[in-house]
């Protein structure tokens, strides 16, 4: 197991957002993890990359014990998050904002290698290297947000909502991407409104209700099963 | 300690718990004045306890650290105390200016033993006396100084705004006329004059008059120097003070000239200078003699039953006695008389304020 | 306004206002780091240049070296400037950094809000400067003289002494070497990264706390230095000298655009330009009026000061 | 331009107003028992109560509870200047508190107000006109109001920390104006400032130096009348705006708040209060000179509106009454008391950073705040 | 260019004339033109970084366009101020939320009704009957408001706590309580899931329905297509469609540039 959450419990001031979930990541999947606005996802999330303490339960990371570990330590152990909405640093370049994907690592060639390969993934950040990440356009900043996690060479990458405020087009090609990545041997956690696909590309899946894991398979399984055509697929 | 007495003029109650009160600043950067003067008066307090071991004085401190903000709010502290009769100070011109009028509403009498701005004398304050010449004296003494002794061809005034240094520079440069070659304000607690140097430097003075104290003049002096500016300072009873030397250092400091309308402590009369070194281990400072002086018009008071300040501003008027600095009557507006007013020039050597002449008094 | 005195003595004017504005850019470099990474005025900092002014004079008396001592040969002064030095910086540095651990770090533990941040940091001034003001009695301390001031060079009527020449140069020289830091190493852009999102900083593997500490210990190292040159022009010191040059640092800080390093040198220079030429036409009392005319005309056109913000957010 | 309104959604609308009682309630009751029970109490009793902690406060300088009054300050002038300080922080609250702008400078007005009546009503000075006492407090506060505009017209524009630099800057040019000016006399400054009018039987002045008692209750019934005012203001549309403001001035423009006018509003009410008790100092006091309005005792304002909480009426009050009362109170340690009041300052905020009595939004706030704070530091963050 | 040739046609409402937005070296808005016609459901669809933001921003007055016009019911709104603008009929919501965090809804929506009102400071000092009448109705409205869009149970909670979906329709709220007659929502139903999206739809059209007419901005076809009478779209900063949804569908032009795959999984 590369990655596995025990009985995890978080909350912000007296909400408890999460209560008490646990799942399990292998090395090599792509595990999906759905449910509505607000059931805890990107909570999830931030309790992975420490961003949120846990109020209860464990994290573990190859085995290792890193509930109590902090964020930037994580990091170094092959932890990246692509965080929701807008998380990049406005006052930065776009170059800067890459740059800093890549802060923990020290192999200068591999680095460059990386930048050339997302700017062919998203040619646009590479039209705008010197544009500050604030004056972006929202998807172009989206694209930032994940051209700068896959700069970390993570073991294990978080994908919060990738696709929002992408345009059509460039939502298949993050799907495509997040493939090939995986096809190269990152393991990713993908958390998406966009079931349909996450389930789609997913080998496993966990659906998550207001804070707790309700159901769990293969991406097939749920694709398939009513109930989550009905909550989440808008299948009527 | 809540109750609130309506009227403050009233006689206390009993007889043998009056108190003076000194005024004056004890901390805060021109600490040492003050303290000089609450040490003459403490003196004076402690040696007439010793002899009426059956009715002792207390000695109230308002420390004002010079401040003429915090002035007001004393002054009304000791208005409302009944006890009080009698305040030795304010010590500085500025906080008297705040204060005087305060005391003046609670009918409490005052001696001054250090505030020099004439125009105190002026303000129809009934309950005011000073123990020394004001500086329609000094001003005059320090001008025919650098005219007569350091022989200034030009000479460029400086005062720190108070008004005990602007009220003083102005009656130098009054008394100077046409040697004034230039002038220039500083403010207190000021550390930086590169300003102020400046112009001096420009002007070619041979003479500088600084009226104000010794906080701002002893840095003022040492950048002075250091711009290599040598022209001879010349200032007054605010910077005669080991503070000045301090803050200037030595060499900057050396062959300054400060003037005072005080008596160097050995000069004065009785066993005051050998009691004031036994008691606090070090001579007398600027203003002891006048501290000691004033504190017991008021201790004579006392001794004489003078418990109610309406009976101790009488006594206080019409006191006619020889003290250690002068024989003390005031005049209606509680000035001492024209002949008793002195005033020294002391000099800066080898770090030490030594006394230099008595300029006699022209105006 | 005497036009005249400003002409005659235009060369001196720039010469003093440059080293004037040279100490007020190098505490004003600790004001915009700290800014610039905690959006916070560490009005504290004052009181860590104050200590600096304390920190090289014991220095030097623990080497020996008193107020009324002889002026020292040239290799002695180097050794007493590098002492000095070391004194002033450490004690700086230490300042800044017991500043953060008992005055900032439990607030943001309980992310207060900012302006919270601004409460303590007063707290803390206040009580620095008192605890210095009660240790030293209040009084004025005097330094020694390391060395004779003259004059280097004449350049037209503006005498360039070897004081002005040397705090002039070690003003730019440090804003150089930070600026460099800041913009081009890792750590640098590390710091840069936790000023504008430190979440996201430590999502790229950024230890938060460890760029905090390190900004204030560099902000207190320039505030060291600074503190030895005012003790070589002003040459004494005292507990509540911080406050108002606090003030100024601050302003000029503001002025150059604040969290902008280059804004900071340009903002003190200008500043101690602006008095100078200002206390010449109107009289040195009108300095500081001057001072803040100035800082209110230029923002009423620049609002974001000379420079702009630039460590900091640009516009999201 | 229609945003309907037709009557079954009014229903609508009413019975949420009762659905949503029962959830406000709970969500306060969590946190602040005491000030939802008594938001709870009818209307008649809150006013009585109110009136009752108000005659306490007009009775206070004649009771003798112990430890509170100053041994070493008659208590009632202690009691004047708290009150004093408390207006104060009263009008820097709309600036600070409500409107968000971060003014360090509000001594300017404090000292606008004060020069007004000394320079005005002084015989000592060169511009002294005959006006009565009450003349001079509306010509005090119309003048500080008009620099307040002065003041914001070309400032209110910056942001944040900008526009705090630049007032603490007008702070100081209105001292150093004070310094140089020959009207202001600078250090020496202005004696002989009138008081307010008013005799006792035995013809000595009603607001005289010995007993400071009706000084004390002038300046708490301003107090008084002034909370009140506020107060309206912050339950109407205006106080919305300020609140709109603080939160998100582009976006507050973009929702159709006129924000220059709001803040250059907040501005104008700040510096008349300011003016007003600048005013009532400078009466009281009877001599101001350049150098009761420093920067520190300005920036001491701002400590007494965050300390207390600020956007609320009760906390800056409370925050007020801690500057100006415990230097007082511990006038005996004069040496040390600065230095406790910066140690307390910042162990006040350690334990309360959302101030003693935070505004009731940030109260509940802070609380959330605090404890995911306290988790991640658990969690060795 | 392919013009509107949609029926519900109406007196144009908004003009953008000949617009220009540079930013440096970057051309967001290109000589861009269309209108928007009373009553309408007008979508804005463009690839990212395509100009849509933009545009919202130079119509709302945040932005002063490089050259170029842009008229409410023919009155010029170019260097405007904001709040004016707003007090002319157009509101919005941010594509990154922008709420009052620290405000209870109730008050974000007042804060929107009080762009319609007049008091100000003597108003509410003095409480005058009109003051009194204007919180009485704003207040009323607020709820009606929170109510009509879903989220009553929220009235009393901070902004800040809200989940992000009921933070989406706050703003909503909010832009609807100043009365607009144009509504402008940038990318309302970013991060909501499918069923939400359903709602959101109906919504809008419930919305269009009391009389007011909608900008949407949308990268959900679905919806985009679902909802809209009609739709511009943008790409690199040029306007390359202007049609009904269908035409707009199955233009090559914005099949190539945006749609992709021309049957896509939304
Ligand atoms: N900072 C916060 N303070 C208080 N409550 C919060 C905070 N952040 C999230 N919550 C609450 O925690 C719960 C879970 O939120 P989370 O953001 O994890 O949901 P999500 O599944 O990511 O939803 P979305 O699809 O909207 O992104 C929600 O009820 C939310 O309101
Ligand atoms: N201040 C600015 N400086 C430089 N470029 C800018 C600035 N603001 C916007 N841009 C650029 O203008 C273009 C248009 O941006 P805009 O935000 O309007 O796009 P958008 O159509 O809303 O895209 P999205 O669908 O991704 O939100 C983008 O390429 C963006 O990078
Ligand atoms: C103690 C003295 C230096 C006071 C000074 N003579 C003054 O009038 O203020
Ligand atoms: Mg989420
Ligand atoms: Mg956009």
């Amino acid at each position: 197991m590369l990655l596995e959450l025990q009985d995890l419990v978080v909350s912000y001031g007296r909400i408890e957002a999460l209560h008490g979930i646990s799942l399990g990541i292998e090395q090599g999947e792509i595990v999906a993890l759905i449910g509505a606005n607000g059931a805890g996802k990107t909570t999830t999330m931030r309790a992975i990359s420490g961003l949120r303490a846990a109020h209860r339960g464990k994290i573990f990371l190859e085995g290792r014990d890193i509930t109590r570990m902090r964020a930037d330590r994580r990091v170094v152990q092959g932890i990246s998050q692509a965080p929701e909405g807008r998380g990049i640093f406005p006052g930065m370049t776009v170059m800067e904002n890459l740059d800093l994907g890549c802060y923990t690592r020290r192999d200068a060639a591999m680095i460059a290698e990386d930048r050339e390969r997302v700017f062919t993934l998203f040619p646009r950040l590479a039209e705008r290297r010197k544009q500050l990440g604030g004056t972006m356009s929202g998807g172009e900043q989206q694209m930032l947000t994940i051209g700068r996690a896959l700069m970390a060479r993570p073991k294990i990458l978080l994908l919060d909502e990738p696709s929002m405020g992408l345009a059509p087009m460039l939502i298949q090609q993050i799907f495509a991407i997040i493939k090939e990545i995986n096809g190269q041997g990152t393991t990713v956690l993908l958390v998406e409104q966009n079931a349909q696909q996450a389930l789609s590309l997913a080998h496993r899946a966990y659906v998550l209700e207001t804070g707790s894991i309700v159901r769990s398979g293969t991406g097939e399984e749920l694709l398939a099963d009513p109930a989550v055509q009905e909550a989440y697929l808008g299948v009527a | 300690a809540c109750s609130n007495n309506g009227n403050g003029t009233t006689t206390a109650s009993g007889k043998c718990d009056s108190k003076i009160a000194f005024f004056g600043a004890l901390t805060g950067p021109n600490a040492n004045l003050g303290i000089n003067i609450y040490n003459g008066a403490k003196l004076a307090v402690d040696q007439y306890n010793a002899k009426n071991s059956n009715c002792k004085v207390t000695l109230v401190q308002k420390d004002s650290q010079g401040d003429e903000k915090q002035a007001p709010a004393l002054a009304q502290n000791l208005v409302q105390d009944p006890k009080v009769v009698g305040v030795v100070g304010p010590a500085f011109s500025g906080e008297s200016e705040a204060a005087d009028g305060i005391l003046e509403q609670g009918n409490l009498p005052l001696i001054t033993a250090s505030a020099t701005n004439p125009t105190l004398a002026q303000k129809g304050w009934k309950v005011f006396h000073r123990m020394l010449g004001n500086d329609a004296s000094q001003g005059p003494a320090a001008a025919s100084y650098i005219k007569d002794t350091v022989k200034a061809k030009k000479v460029f005034v400086i005062d720190d705004t108070t008004a005990y240094g602007k009220g003083l520079a102005d009656q130098v440069k009054k008394s100077l006329g046409g040697m004034v070659g230039g002038t220039d304000t500083v403010q207190p607690k000021q550390t930086d004059f590169q300003a102020t140097v400046a112009k001096v430097k420009a002007s070619k003075a041979d003479a500088i008059f600084y009226g104000g104290y010794y906080a701002e003049a002893g840095p003022f002096v040492k950048q002075l120097r250091a711009a290599n500016v040598n022209a001879k300072f010349v200032s007054d009873d605010g910077v005669k003070d080991p503070g000045f030397v301090a803050g200037a250092g030595k060499a900057s400091a050396e062959g300054s000239v400060v003037t005072c309308p005080c008596i160097p402590g050995d000069e004065a009369k009785g066993t005051f200078f050998a009691d004031y070194k036994k008691k606090f281990g070090k001579e007398p400072g600027t203003y002891g003699p006048e501290a000691f002086d004033s504190a017991n018009v008021f201790l004579d008071g006392i001794k004489a039953g003078k418990t109610s300040r309406a009976a101790m501003l009488s006594f206080v008027n019409s006191y006619d006695k020889d003290g250690v600095t002068k024989h003390i009557k005031f005049d209606k507006n509680g000035e001492i008389a024209k002949s008793e007013i002195v005033i020294w020039s002391y000099q800066i050597k080898g770090g030490e304020i030594v006394k230099d002449t008595e300029i006699k008094a022209t105006s | 306004m005497n036009f005249e005195f400003l002409f005659a003595n235009i060369g001196d004017l720039t010469v003093t206002g440059l080293s004037q504005g040279a100490i007020y850019a190098l505490i004003a470099l600790g004001y915009t780091l700290v800014y610039g990474l905690l959006k916070l005025i560490n009005f504290a900092h004052s009181e860590v240049f104050m200590m600096g002014t304390f920190g090289a004079l014991f220095a030097w008396q623990l080497v020996g070296l008193h107020e009324n001592n002889p002026i020292p040969s040239v290799p002695m002064m180097i050794v007493y400037l590098l002492v000095g030095l070391v004194g002033a910086a450490v004690w700086s540095g230490v300042t800044a950094l017991a500043v953060e651990f008992v005055a900032y770090r439990p607030l943001r533990r309980r992310n207060a809000p900012r302006l919270v941040f601004l409460i303590t940091a007063i707290g803390a001034s206040l009580a620095i400067s008192e605890a210095v003001g009660i240790a030293t009695g209040r009084q004025q301390f005097g330094m020694p003289d390391l060395f004779k001031t003259t004059t280097l060079v004449t350049i037209g009527d503006a005498h360039i002494t070897n004081l002005d020449l040397g705090v002039i140069v070690a003003a730019i020289v440090m804003m150089v070497v930070l600026d460099q830091f800041i913009n081009r190493t890792r750590l640098g852009r590390g710091i840069r990264a936790v000023a504008q999102d430190s979440d996201t900083a430590a999502l790229m593997g950024i230890n938060k706390n460890r760029v905090i500490v390190l900004t204030f210990v560099l902000g207190g190292v320039m505030a060291g230095a600074a503190a030895l040159l005012y003790n070589l022009k002003i040459g004494v010191t005292r507990a509540d000298i911080g406050f108002l040059l606090g003030i100024k640092a601050f302003t000029a800080a503001v002025l150059g655009g604040i969290g902008n390093l280059r804004g900071a040198l340009l903002g003190g220079l200008a500043l101690g330009l602006v008095e100078n030429y200002g206390s010449a036409l109107f009289g040195t009392s009108w300095r500081d009026v001057v001072a803040f005319a100035v800082l209110v005309i230029i923002l009423m056109f620049r609002p974001t000061g000379l420079l702009g913000e630039s460590l900091g957010k640009a516009r999201a | 331009m229609s945003t309907g309104g037709d009557a079954p959604r009014r229903s609508a609308g009413g019975r949420f107003v009762d659905g949503l009682r029962t959830v406000d309630e709970r969500r306060v009751a969590g946190l602040a028992g005491i000030r939802s029970r008594w938001r709870a109490l009818p209307l008649v009793v809150r006013i009585a109560a109110l009136a009752a902690v108000a005659v306490f406060f007009y009775l206070l300088p004649n009771l003798a509870i112990p430890l509170i009054p100053t041994p070493d300050t008659n208590f009632a002038s202690v009691l004047f200047t708290v009150a004093v300080y408390v207006l104060v922080a009263v009008g820097l609250n709309v600036v600070i508190g409500l409107a968000g702008l971060l003014d360090l400078g509000y001594i300017g007005f404090f000292a606008v107000g004060a020069y007004s009546v000394a320079i005005f009503g002084s015989p000592a000075s060169p511009l002294a006109t005959k006006y009565p006492w009450l003349m001079l407090i509306p010509i005090a506060i119309a003048v500080s109001m008009v620099s307040g505009v002065i003041l914001g017209g070309p400032t209110l524009r910056l942001r944040g920390d900008y526009l705090a630099i630049v007032t603490l800057g007008f702070g100081e040019i209105v001292r150093l104006i004070a310094v140089n000016w020959s009207i202001t006399n600078g250090q020496i400054g202005i004696p002989n400032v009138p008081a307010p009018p008013g005799k006792f039987p035995d013809g000595s002045p009603l607001f005289g130096v010995i007993d400071t008692r009706p000084f004390y209750w002038l300046a708490l019934t301003v107090v008084l009348i002034c909370m009140f005012g506020v107060k309206l203001l912050e339950n109407s549309r205006v106080g919305r705006s300020w609140l709109a403001i603080r939160e998100d001035e582009d976006a507050a423009e973009l929702m159709g708040v006129p924000s220059f006018k709001f803040k250059l509003w907040a501005f104008a009410i700040g510096a008349g209060l300011g003016g007003l008790s600048g005013a009532l100092f400078a009466s009281r006091q009877g001599f101001i000179n350049s150098n009761s309005f420093d920067v520190l005792t300005s920036v001491l304002f701002v400590a007494a509106v965050v300390l207390g909480g600020a956007g609320n009426l009760a906390g800056v009050t409370l925050g007020a009454v801690l500057i100006s009362y415990l230097p007082e109170r511990f006038r005996g340690a004069a040496e040390y008391r600065f230095l406790f009041f910066g140690l307390a300052l910042i162990a006040i905020m350690i334990f309360r950073p959302q101030g003693l009595i935070p505004s009731r939004r940030r109260a509940v706030e802070l609380a959330d705040r605090k404890r995911e704070a306290e988790e991640e530091v658990t969690a060795g963050a | 260019m392919p013009d509107a040739t949609t029926g519900v046609a109406g007196p144009p409402l908004l003009e953008v004339d000949d617009v220009t937005m540079q930013f440096g070296g970057v051309t967001a808005l290109d000589h861009i033109s269309f209108e928007v016609r009373r009553g309408e459901i007008l979508g804005l669809i463009g690839p990212n970084g395509a100009g849509k933001t933009t545009c919202f921003n130079v119509m709302t007055g945040v932005f002063q366009p490089t050259s170029g016009e842009v008229r409410l019911n023919g009155q010029k709104l170019v260097s405007r101020s904001r709040h004016q603008i707003t007090r002319l009929g157009i509101a919005r919501t941010f594509q990154n939320i922008r709420l009052f965090p620290e405000m209870t809804a109730l008050e974000n929506v007042q804060v929107g009704g009080d762009a319609r009102h007049r008091t100000s400071v003597p108003g509410a000092l003095l409480r005058l009957p009109r003051h009194r009448r204007e919180e009485r109705d704003g207040r009323t409205q607020a709820f009606e408001l929170l109510d009509f869009m879903g989220i009553p149970h929220a009235a009393n909670s901070l902004a800040r706590n809200l989940p992000y979906g009921d933070q989406r329709r706050l703003e909503i709220a909010r832009a609807l309580a100043t009365g607009p007659e144009l509504l402008c929502l940038d990318e309302p139903a970013a991060g909501f899931n499918p069923a939400e999206k359903e709602e959101l739809l109906a919504l809008i059209r419930r919305i269009r329905d009391r009389g007011q007419t909608v900008l949407l901005i949308e990268h959900d076809m679905r919806l985009v297509m679902g909802v809209t009478d009609r739709i511009v779209v943008l790409e690199f900063g040029r306007k390359i469609a202007d049609a009904a949804p269908a035409a707009v569908r199955a233009d090559p032009k914005v099949v190539a540039a945006y749609l992709g795959v021309p049957e896509d999984a939304a």
